[in-house]
């Protein structure tokens, strides 16, 4: 299935393995920053600071 | 002066390990130049272990200079500040606290960090932490970045540190600002256990700071010197 | 769904976690697809197996570009609109953006390398590329040292704009300056000039890199969100102890 | 020990937190940079040859202008104040805070040039060369810019100042640092006498400056 890559097949592959790395790295990054903040959420839930708007209903707001 | 008891202070002496068995602090003509005019002269006074000294005066009177001038933060214009007893190799300011204006607190850091820090600073135990984030009510907000705290909540995790490290002298400039009465309360408390414990204190402020028997020494209006 | 329920930020996080899945799995399948494609088209007549390079690179430009469009748009939403999630849209998208723009720029770079004989010749193209991954940058550094962040929403959006006003400027600017890039042989006025086998797989690249976008770009919202929760809570973790 | 060491992690941590001047540094540096072919032009030649000094400018700059609040922040929150009420002196202080500012905002500067050096044409040879003259020659940079810094405390001016004040002393520095740097690359010159003056500098500015920052810290007090 693998044309050959002809002469200059180094930077073929090392193209494809840069756009993977940088790839993975932004997926790696966006999924550890939302266990993290996940993380401080569950821990504040767990004081008890709740968003005052569940505990009363209140519209929604960005808070 | 009025002694409180030598036993229970050598106790308290012995269980805080300091070496100071008496400390007395004197300071005779103290005058201090600041922004090239003279802010105060001929400042005179003692202060005893296990007494504390207010120091009021209109603002601008030098409350605060006199403050940063014991702490060896400010040149001495002229005078003298003495002490005995204590640690005759260290200087007023490495055995003093000095608790400012600013609370000198980095909004990055949380609570229990930035305290932690100030600690090690001082080479102070580590377990004195908790315990004096707790004496000032500030063991749930531990975690907390010190960005997210209110001004009170930042003036007590200022005074924290006098709880966190032993030093004989406090020079507290307006301790009460900023807090509301309950921690005004604590902290009458702690200034009283640091009297007790034979401990020194010296606080800038225009009115009572909780601690009955204080001297007063005022300056600005006329040459103060001390009843 | 009508429009406006965008604008509540629970039920866009429902509606996230509801997508999320399925556009992950449209982004794996179609790069399965827009990858084989790519392996099995034909070399270049001049540049031989090199032009396969062209599958990542193209576009990744384009999507360089597109990504500042959308956080542009952001910004007109938090400036004018004062839509409450087109902040955060915005601040989600740049860092993704800078990633897609760094990729268009290695890419180009290996790509260019067997024709210029060095990595980095500073030509136009590239260069104006280059230009935007400065721009990337100067935005999330301001994300950065903002504290607060509705001021630094609409500090940034200002930014954002001034920048995609520049674009142009940028690209005439550094054409002007020098001009060595093959001219942009796929988007012309008329129709493409490259050969329909090789536009065939650029094109599935173009949509695999889309929804991968789309995916990242998503679940960087539900992070910003979920950050301002956290500073909501902890103020008011704060105000309950003072109170 | 544990005092300074308490004192140049929680520095470190402070820069390299989002907010910090560690990453404004490496961007500035990574601008500063590019900015030269768009002025000279995208002649490679010139470029590579011209390489290592632009590198080293960029580094200079990058790491001085980034100094000015080491001392100020402190200052301005009342760190300052209690950092002196220590039986540790605060030349022992202030060394510690430029340490922490060399690995935060410095090292990263090493660690990027060859990236840059990409950007400007220079061999791969010259690279790690470049590399090497950077880590040894920023520490200097840095000590000298935190007299900058304590200067710019005590005259309650920030900013440009700083540059303006100590600039003059980076000359050294920077002359011995670009001629090491090109002595890889252009050849005859060998690499080892600027390289180990280039050392020299650094360890002198390690203990100079220190003293010369609490000096002027001291005598700035109001």
């Amino acid at each position: 299935m693998m044309a050959s890559l002809g002469p200059h097949a180094g930077f073929i592959v090392g193209a494809y393995l840069a756009a993977l790395i940088v790839t993975l790295a932004v997926i790696v990054w966006v999924w550890l920053d939302y266990r993290r903040q996940r993380r401080i959420l569950a821990d504040l839930d767990a004081r008890g600071i709740t968003r005052r708007s569940l505990r009363q209903g209140v519209s929604e707001s960005l808070s | 002066m009025v002694h409180t008891g030598g036993a229970m202070r050598r106790r308290m002496d012995h269980m805080r390990g300091w070496r100071a068995q008496l400390m007395r602090l004197t300071s005779d003509n103290l005058a201090c130049r600041r922004g090239g005019r003279m802010v105060f002269t001929g400042v005179s006074f003692a202060v005893a272990a296990g007494e504390a000294l207010l120091v009021t005066g209109r603002n601008g009177a030098g409350k605060s200079t006199l403050l940063r001038l014991l702490a060896g933060l400010l040149p001495v214009a002229a005078g003298r500040v003495g002490w005995d007893g204590g640690a005759p190799d260290q200087s007023v300011g490495e055995q003093a606290h000095y608790v400012g204006h600013l609370d000198a607190l980095k909004p990055g850091l949380s609570v229990r960090d930035n305290l932690a820090f100030w600690t090690a600073w001082n080479g102070a135990q580590a377990e004195g932490i908790d315990a004096a984030l707790a004496a000032l009510a500030l063991d749930g907000l531990a975690d907390l970045p010190a960005a997210y705290l209110s001004a009170g909540q930042r003036r007590r995790l200022a005074l924290a540190r006098l709880v966190a490290v032993h030093r004989p002298i406090w020079l507290l400039d307006e301790p009460t600002a900023a807090l509301d009465v309950t921690a005004q309360a604590a902290l009458a408390q702690l200034m009283r256990d640091h009297l007790a414990g034979g401990g020194l204190i010296i606080a800038a402020t225009h009115g009572p700071i909780g601690i009955d028997g204080a001297r007063e020494l005022r300056i600005g209006a006329t040459i103060g010197a001390a009843a | 769904m009508p429009i406006s329920d965008f604008a509540n930020p629970s039920k866009f996080l429902t509606l996230v976690s509801r997508v999320l899945p399925w556009l992950a799995v449209a982004a794996v399948i179609a790069f399965a697809i827009g990858l084989t494609q790519a392996m099995q088209a034909p070399d270049d007549y001049q540049q031989g197996a090199t032009v396969k390079i062209m599958y990542l690179h193209v576009p990744s430009a384009w999507l360089s570009m597109g990504i500042w469009a959308v956080m542009s748009i952001a910004a007109l939403g938090t400036l004018v609109w004062r839509h409450p999630l087109a902040d955060v849209a915005g601040k989600a998208a740049a860092p993704i953006g800078a990633a897609f723009t760094l990729i268009c720029l290695i890419t180009g770079s290996l790509w260019g390398r067997p024709m210029w004989g060095t990595y980095w010749v500073w030509d136009a193209r590239l260069t104006s590329v280059f230009v935007l991954f400065l721009m990337y940058l100067g935005v999330i550094a301001l994300y950065w040292t903002a504290e607060e962040p509705s001021r630094a929403a609409r500090l940034a959006a200002i930014l954002t704009l001034v920048g995609a006003i520049n674009l142009p400027v940028v690209k005439f600017s550094v054409d002007w300056w020098n001009t060595l890039h093959q001219p942009a042989s796929v988007i012309r006025m008329g129709a493409p000039t490259i050969d329909p086998s090789l536009l065939k797989p650029l094109l599935m690249m173009a949509v695999a890199y889309f929804l991968l976008f789309a995916a990242l770009h998503l679940a960087a919202m539900r992070n910003e969100i979920l950050r301002r929760r956290v500073r909501t809570l902890r103020l008011m973790q704060a105000n309950e102890a003072a109170s | 020990m544990s005092a300074l060491a308490a004192l140049y992690w929680r520095d470190l941590r402070l820069a390299v937190r989002a907010g910090g001047g560690a990453a404004i540094a490496a961007l500035f540096f990574l601008i500063v940079v590019a900015l030269v072919p768009f002025a000279v032009g995208p002649d490679l030649a010139l470029l590579s040859r011209i390489g290592p000094a632009i590198l080293w400018l960029g580094a200079l700059l990058a790491s001085l202008l980034t100094l000015d609040r080491l001392i100020a922040v402190d200052a301005e929150d009342g760190s300052l104040d209690l950092l002196m009420m220590t039986p540790m002196p605060l030349e022992a202080a202030l060394a510690a805070k430029a340490l922490a500012h060399w690995t935060s905002t410095c090292l990263p500067l090493v660690i990027l040039s060859p990236v840059l050096a990409l950007l400007l044409n220079v061999e791969f040879s010259a690279m790690p060369a470049i590399a090497l003259t950077l880590a040894a020659g920023t520490p200097a940079l840095t000590f000298i810019g935190l007299i900058g810094a304590a200067l710019s405390v005590a005259l309650r001016r920030g900013g440009v100042l700083l540059a303006v004040l100590v600039l003059p002393f980076t000359i050294p520095v920077l002359i011995f640092g670009v001629a090491a740097a090109n002595a890889v690359i252009v050849g005859p010159a060998p690499f080892g006498p600027p390289f180990t003056i280039l050392c020299a500098l650094s360890l002198a500015s390690a203990v100079i400056a220190p003293v010369a920052a609490a000096a002027a810290i001291r005598h700035g007090l109001e």
